[in-house]
């Protein structure tokens, strides 16, 4: 019983009581299986907090491991460990506040398989989480493959009208980058005799430079696929068209960061040498992704397709970030990865929302709907601020410390910097082009008779929203969370700079 | 004296006409002689090893090989004759409908 | 007894400084929350009680400073830990000069706008949009008082955003109009191009930050102003850097030479919010965030001339476009551009106090001219459509011709006896702004060419010569509106405006005329503002230049009314007067030079189509490449599988080729 | 050139002459026959090495049994002779016989150059091939492949029965 005992795999596995509730259930009584399925996501978050609130900030090492033998082959133990620490906690918390939001925002959306759909989403909460909190590199890679199935059938099932294709692609483009991981995995388990990630990381991964940089780039592929890094894109955009607003806002808003997670859990704490190594690298393309997502964002004529590329902007800033490898870009990853979920996820809903009404995401197809729908119109300018980056709410915060990291980094410089500037810039003018074109200007005549929100919409909304001004007004909670971890992070980064230079 | 050499020589020449027979040839029927003809050069050889080493094991070996050959034309000839009952000729080459 | 319990043991209101934010805030709350249920009174009531909440505020903290002259740094909130930058409010006689500049003149445009709005919103047809307006206004004075008391240059960069947000939520407040009132995006295009503006010049801004959060380690206002002679010495060139990236900002913000665009298209925005943002307040940070910053610049002379040179030609480059424009309210956008130029090139010179003083004339005088641009076009909006409620006919009988627009100066004329307190009201400002002795500008304006003569004589002759032409346009723009006969219908028939708009017109020409007595039988302002920037430069007015500047601007004003006054146009297709002996000239005059359209060229479209590019490159190769692998595969499957031909012998065949194989390799090895 | 080699040379003679017969007779009947035929020589080869017991079961099993079953198969389905040379894919005789050839060039070098000179034949002692020695053999030693086999006959008599049932 000690197994449930514990906070984390009570969180991770209490969503699969409601789908245990889920399946007594019969088909025809919709309501009842979504009110089940937001509710078990709710205690989810509810868990966490209390999760939250036995997490000490100042302890930089993993707090509330759980760890059991789960199978013994040849001479190895593989580990079911779980844990969380400073770098992982915010996302916990986003996976299990975004859950109950965009099963809550699929109400009216999803009409025919509502209980197929909502076991879909809890088991991904499952898979989510697990791969935030899972310690070993066997559970961590179990999860990952895992989470990417129920994805695989909200995109494909309940998805648009070219939803066979993408969600194909998507799960086969994961797949190709997985499949170099779990070689990376295996090798690196095999060379130095654990899975356990405590302790590769106590003892070190001691291996010459040039085989860690084979693992590094094994591990760097599956999660530059995941991020995505602007070559290993092209799946977003068909996955974002395609997926169902709910899928949309879950993929955007938390499996995107399993990559950039994925960079920090493993390539830059285990192999410190190769993270220097490829900083550069992966920084450039983290500045193309930038600047090369804000242009074709802005040369969308779909909606959905233009917060799609939105997102390639925005992880772009946390790989930038992320490869600062200085305390200060780090942090400033995490949050831009938090601030992500809630801004993209929240445009996500605001294209649902209009795609719900007119059943279609063509932007010269709107018009002044801030004029017939005023509640509407305000939620979506303070969001698609967010996104911009305005000082005053989250996504400048985000921005601004990375910006700042990258340009005191010991790797990077101010010439990363002022490119990945422009980056605001450009965020501005698609932004601004997307607001006119939806919000502004005459209204159409098929427009006219939109109704406004409802009670529904404004709660997910009034949420996000509360978020957004919280971060931006007040981040020091979530910067002391992660704060000691980073730190910790960045102190091996920062030897292996120094032993490199 | 005769040296196996010359034996391992003859049922190699053997084992070679019998493969170009299954080559060769579009008569199911002949397919299957040219088969047991390599099976044939195959027993000649264990012989001849037999022979050479002084050991029995060979022959025993020409046993089993015997034995499976029996199954296997007794198998083969029962297929063949219901092919014929349907495409009422022996040739090969008509039955090519199992295609990529 | 109020005021005793809110005094703290050392005498002072320094803690209160959070309110001069928090009421404009909390009055947008409350408008937003009850807008509808309170209706226009309501809205308009807690909107210009919130504003002047503020500028009490404002008016304590004088107060206090007065007892305790050093100011004093406020906390208020921890923001950014990991680099230790909190909300913090800095309360000095800098930051409060401006706060009574922004919450006074910002008090009084909220009145003003309660009789505007009142009109307009009927006229667009959109009657709801009331509350939306002035909660947006309070917002703007929020925003405002963020970046004129913030204690860090991020802080001041929060307000500086927020001022740039609002100003575009205001401009393209009608976002389904145009400025003549048909449906269209112009408005809302304005918008944008004044935010995309703002955010280039932020964009060096924030560069200018991170090189000092590098060099500096803080962006403390404190601590940077402490260690910037010693970082002076360690990083040669790094203050040189910083300030002119910041300069890069200023230009976004305040609208000089290579950003100034925005401004002349955000004269979309309703007048109040011209008069307020775009004339009195906002437009005028990015002199604050010099005057600021003086150590840094006072350190760098190369930085200070680079200001003063992009100050002057700005001063000179808007006047002559100012000279050329129809619409009344353009002439005073490129006025204010123009009068821009004149304090950047004031702070460019170190002459911080002649900047600030200039600052606050201007600020009175030209929220006056716009205001009453604003009451002229309501005048003359009334007078063509008159409002049901006004005993209004609903068909447009007069004899309007179909493309009148209210805005244009043209269809004007003779309006100083059917709006007379308008007409005596524009007149001051106007006499004001073109410099003429006993109004303030005059003392201000002079002050700026005495302390440019000494320091840079280009500059001073750029700014001469801009005085010069300020003066002509003003006049120009009076003759054209009130002098002449009307040459339309709706001038003839134009009503006064309600009392509410034109009490704050009067207040407003009581403020800009006796504005003078600020700095000048004793320069009161220049002791004030010494506290904080240190030591002052010598105040007190040069004889010599202060006849030289009187005497242009009298000549320029006569001139304009030899031009424009002596034979006044008669009718609205009359050619401009000016048109014939400048030719070529006045055309480009009135086209801007060109320089939207250079934008446009030079920068926009590439963009677009670079975007465009982008976006096929990304199908048609990145996703191209992918789906290709694809059909690779399953074109060599497909290959693959004709060799199963379903011949016995063929497969027989393979397996003989397989032995064939493995045999030679046998041999061989 | 000792006798044996001589009456060697003359069985392997005769043993591909029959082969080549089979291979090239255009009746199928005549195939069988040359089938016998290289039988019946193989078995008086293994009576020259000293397996006589192989020897008569090759006779009997392989020559008698399997054989006349052949021809039954034969009569069956009727001796026509098929028309033609190549049939639908007629490029794979040629390729056909050059595989072999060079396959027979292969193994001549194979014998030529790599095998070395193999013992000569013992002829032991006396009743080194008789039945005695060989269901010894395989009663003791081989009784397992011994018994697969048989379950392997049964398969295979069932197998043939029910597939030519109508």
């Amino acid at each position: 019983m000690d197994f449930l005992m514990n906070p984390l795999n009570l969180m991770t596995f209490f969503p699969l009581v409601g789908v245990a509730i889920i399946l007594l259930i019969p088909r025809e009584r919709k309501d009842a299986i979504r009110w089940v399925a937001v509710v078990t996501s709710l205690v989810s978050f509810f868990i966490s907090l209390w999760m939250l609130s036995m997490f000490h900030a100042q302890n930089p090492n993993f707090q509330m491991v759980y760890d059991k033998i789960w199978m013994k082959t040849g001479g190895f133990e593989i580990h079911y460990a779980m844990g969380v620490d400073g770098l992982s906690i915010l996302l916990v918390l986003l996976t299990t506040l975004l859950t109950p939001i965009s099963i809550f925002s699929a109400w009216t959306a999803i009409e025919d398989r509502v209980k197929e759909f909502t076991i879909a989403f809890l088991v991904m909460e499952v898979g989510m989480l697990g791969v935030f909190l899972a310690l070993d590199l066997f559970t961590f890679f179990v999860f990952w493959e895992f989470s990417l199935v129920p994805m695989y059938f909200i995109i494909g099932i309940w998805g648009g009208p070219r939803r066979t294709y993408s969600a194909i692609k998507f799960m086969l483009y994961t797949m190709v980058g997985s499949v170099l991981m779990l070689l990376a995995i295996l090798w690196l388990g095999l060379s130095q005799g654990t899975f356990y990630l405590p302790d590769l990381l106590a003892k070190g991964v001691n291996l010459p430079l040039h085989l860690q940089s084979w693992l590094f780039l094994a591990f760097a592929l599956a999660f530059a696929i995941k991020v995505p890094m602007w070559p290993l894109h092209s799946w977003l955009p068909d996955a974002h068209v395609e997926a169902p607003t709910a899928g949309s806002v879950i993929l955007a808003g938390v499996l995107l960061k399993m990559g950039t997670y994925g960079f920090l859990r493993f390539n830059l704490s285990l192999f410190p040498q190769a993270s220097v190594k490829y900083a550069v690298p992966i920084a450039v393309l983290a500045i193309i992704g930038i600047i090369y997502g804000a242009m074709v964002a802005y040369a969308q004529k779909d909606f959905k397709k233009l917060v799609a590329y939105t997102s390639v902007s925005h992880l772009g800033f946390v790989m930038l970030g992320l490869f600062a490898l200085n305390p200060l870009g780090i942090e400033g990853g995490i949050l831009q990865m938090i601030n992500h979920g809630l801004s993209t996820g929240a445009l996500f809903l605001i294209v649902g929302v209009i795609y719900e009404r007119t059943h279609t995401r063509d932007l010269n197809a709107f018009g002044g709907l801030w004029k017939i729908m005023p509640i509407y119109g305000a939620f979506s300018i303070v969001v698609a601020l967010s996104s911009m980056g305005l000082p005053g709410l989250n996504g400048f915060i985000g921005e601004f410390t990375i910006l700042l990291g990258a340009f005191k980094s010991p790797v990077l410089g101010p010439v990363f910097t002022i490119f990945a500037a422009t980056g605001i810039i450009l965020a501005a003018v698609y932004i601004l082009v997307m607001l006119q074109k939806v919000f502004m200007g005459p209204v159409k005549e098929k427009n006219l008779g939109l109704k406004d929100l409802n009670w529904r919409e404004i709660t997910v909304f009034a949420v996000l929203t509360l978020f957004i001004f919280w971060i931006g007004l007040h981040p020091a909670p979530f910067f002391n969370l992660m704060g000691p971890s980073v730190e910790k992070l960045a102190h091996g980064l920062q030897a292996a700079a120094v032993a490199m230079h | 004296m005769v040296l196996t050499n010359y034996l391992l020589a003859l049922s190699a020449v053997l084992f070679i006409i019998g493969v170009a027979g299954v080559l060769v040839r579009r008569n199911a029927l002949v397919i299957y002689m040219a088969i047991e003809l390599m099976l044939n050069a195959a027993n000649l050889a264990f012989v001849a090893f037999a022979a050479e080493f002084g050991a029995l094991d060979g022959q025993i070996a020409v046993f089993f090989v015997m034995t499976v050959a029996a199954a296997e034309v007794a198998v083969g000839l029962a297929i063949l004759v219901t092919i014929f009952r349907t495409r009422k000729s022996v040739d090969i080459d008509t039955l090519h409908r199992l295609k990529g | 007894m109020f005021l005793s319990e809110a005094m703290n043991q050392t005498g002072t209101f320094f803690h209160l400084v959070p309110w001069a934010v928090l009421f404009p805030v909390l009055g947008l709350l409350i408008n937003m929350a009850f807008g509808r249920r309170m209706g226009e009174k309501g809205v308009a009531a807690v909107a210009v009680t919130a504003s002047g909440l503020s500028f009490v505020v404002a008016v304590l903290m004088w107060l206090s400073l007065r007892a305790q002259p050093a100011g004093a740094t406020v906390p208020f909130l921890s923001w950014m830990t990991p680099v230790h930058i909190a909300w913090a409010f800095r309360v000095d006689t800098l930051s409060v000069t401006m706060m009574l500049v922004v919450s006074g003149v910002g008090t009084l445009i909220h009145l003003y706008a309660v009789g505007y709005m009142h009109y307009d919103v009927r006229y667009k047809g959109d009657p709801g949009r009331y509350a939306r307006f002035f909660v947006f206004l309070n917002l703007f004075i929020a925003a405002m008082m963020i970046l004129v008391t913030g204690d860090s240059y991020l802080m001041l960069f929060v307000g500086w955003e927020g001022v740039g947000l609002c100003s575009y939520l205001l401009i393209s407040f009608w976002f389904e109009y145009d400025t003549k009132g048909n449906l269209s995006l112009a408005n809302a295009k304005a918008g944008n191009k004044a935010f995309i503006a703002n955010r280039i010049g932020d964009f060096g801004f924030l560069l200018g930050m991170f090189y000092m959060f590098s060099v500096f380690g803080t962006l403390n206002f404190g601590k940077v102003f402490s260690e910037a002679p010693t970082v002076a010495q360690t990083h040669p060139q790094a203050i040189l850097v910083i300030t002119l990236l910041l300069l890069l900002g200023v230009t976004g913000k305040s609208a000089q030479i290579p950003l100034y665009v925005w401004l002349p298209d955000a004269m979309a925005g309703p007048t109040p919010v011209s008069a307020l943002i775009h004339a009195a307040t906002m437009v005028t940070a990015g002199v604050y965030l010099i005057a600021r910053s003086h150590v840094l610049y006072d350190l760098v002379p190369a930085a200070q001339h680079t200001v003063a040179l992009v100050g002057a030609l700005t001063a000179l480059f808007a006047a002559t476009i100012a000279v050329a424009q129809n619409d009344i309210k353009k002439v005073l956008a490129y006025s204010t551009i123009s009068q821009l130029g004149f304090m950047v090139a004031a702070v460019g010179v170190g002459a911080y106090v002649a900047a600030m003083f200039h600052l606050i004339a201007h600020a009175f005088f030209k929220a006056l001219l716009f205001l009453a641009a604003g009451s002229v076009i309501i005048a003359l909006e009334r007078a063509h459509h008159p409002l049901p409620e006004e005993g209004g006919h609903d068909a447009h009988h007069n004899d309007d011709p179909p493309d009148f627009d209210p805005q244009d100066m043209r269809f004007m004329g003779g309006l100083r006896k059917v709006i007379p307190i308008t007409f005596w009201t524009y007149l001051i400002a106007g006499l004001t702004l073109a410099g003429i002795p006993p109004l303030a500008a005059f003392f201000s304006k002079d002050e700026i060419i005495a302390d440019t003569k000494a320091a840079f004589p280009l500059v001073y002759w750029l700014l001469v010569l801009a005085a010069f032409l300020t003066a002509f346009y003003i006049g120009r723009q009076i003759f054209l509106v009130f002098f002449g006969k009307p040459r339309s219908h709706a001038a003839a028939h134009a009503k006064e405006s309600p009392w509410t708009m034109t009490s704050v017109l009067v207040v407003l020409a009581a403020l800009s005329a006796l504005g003078g007595l600020l700095n000048w039988p004793h320069p009161y302002l220049a002791e004030w503002l010494g506290h904080t920037l240190g030591e002052v430069e010598a105040a007190g007015l040069n004889p010599l230049v202060a006849g030289t500047s009187a005497t242009i601007a009298i000549v320029s004003f006569l001139l304009a009314w030899w031009v424009y006054g002596k034979r006044p146009l008669q009718s609205a297709s009359q050619p401009d007067p000016l048109q014939r002996p400048l030719g070529w000239l006045f055309t480009a005059m009135q086209a801007k030079w060109w320089v939207d359209e250079l934008y446009w060229a030079v920068v926009i479209n590439p963009y677009i189509a670079l975007c465009r590019i982008a976006a096929a490159f990304d199908v048609w190769v990145i996703d191209a490449i992918v789906n290709d692998t694809a059909w690779l595969t399953d074109f060599v499957g497909e290959k693959i599988a004709r060799w199963q031909t379903g011949f016995v012998r063929n497969y027989a065949l393979s397996v003989f080729v397989g032995v064939l194989l493995i045999f030679t390799y046998l041999l061989w090895r | 050139m000792s006798i044996d080699l001589l009456v060697l040379l003359v069985l392997a003679l005769i043993a591909v002459g029959a082969a080549l017969g089979m291979l090239f007779s255009r009746n199928t009947v005549y195939s069988v026959l040359f089938l016998v035929l290289v039988m019946l020589t193989l078995a008086v080869l293994y009576l020259i090495l000293g397996a006589p017991f192989v020897a008569l079961a090759q006779v009997t099993v392989y020559a008698g049994a399997i054989m006349v079953l052949f021809l039954f198969a034969v009569m069956i389905l009727g001796p026509q002779k098929l028309a033609g040379a190549g049939g639908p894919i007629g490029w794979q005789r040629p390729v056909a016989f050059g595989l072999t050839l060079l396959f027979l060039v292969e193994v001549v070098y194979a014998f030529a150059a790599k095998v070395g000179k193999l013992g000569a034949l013992s002829c032991a002692e006396a009743g080194f091939g008789s039945p005695a020695a060989i269901g010894d053999l395989l009663f003791n030693r081989y009784l397992l492949p011994f018994e697969v086999t048989s379950v392997l006959l049964l398969v295979a008599a069932v197998g043939a029965v029910v597939l030519t049932r109508e």
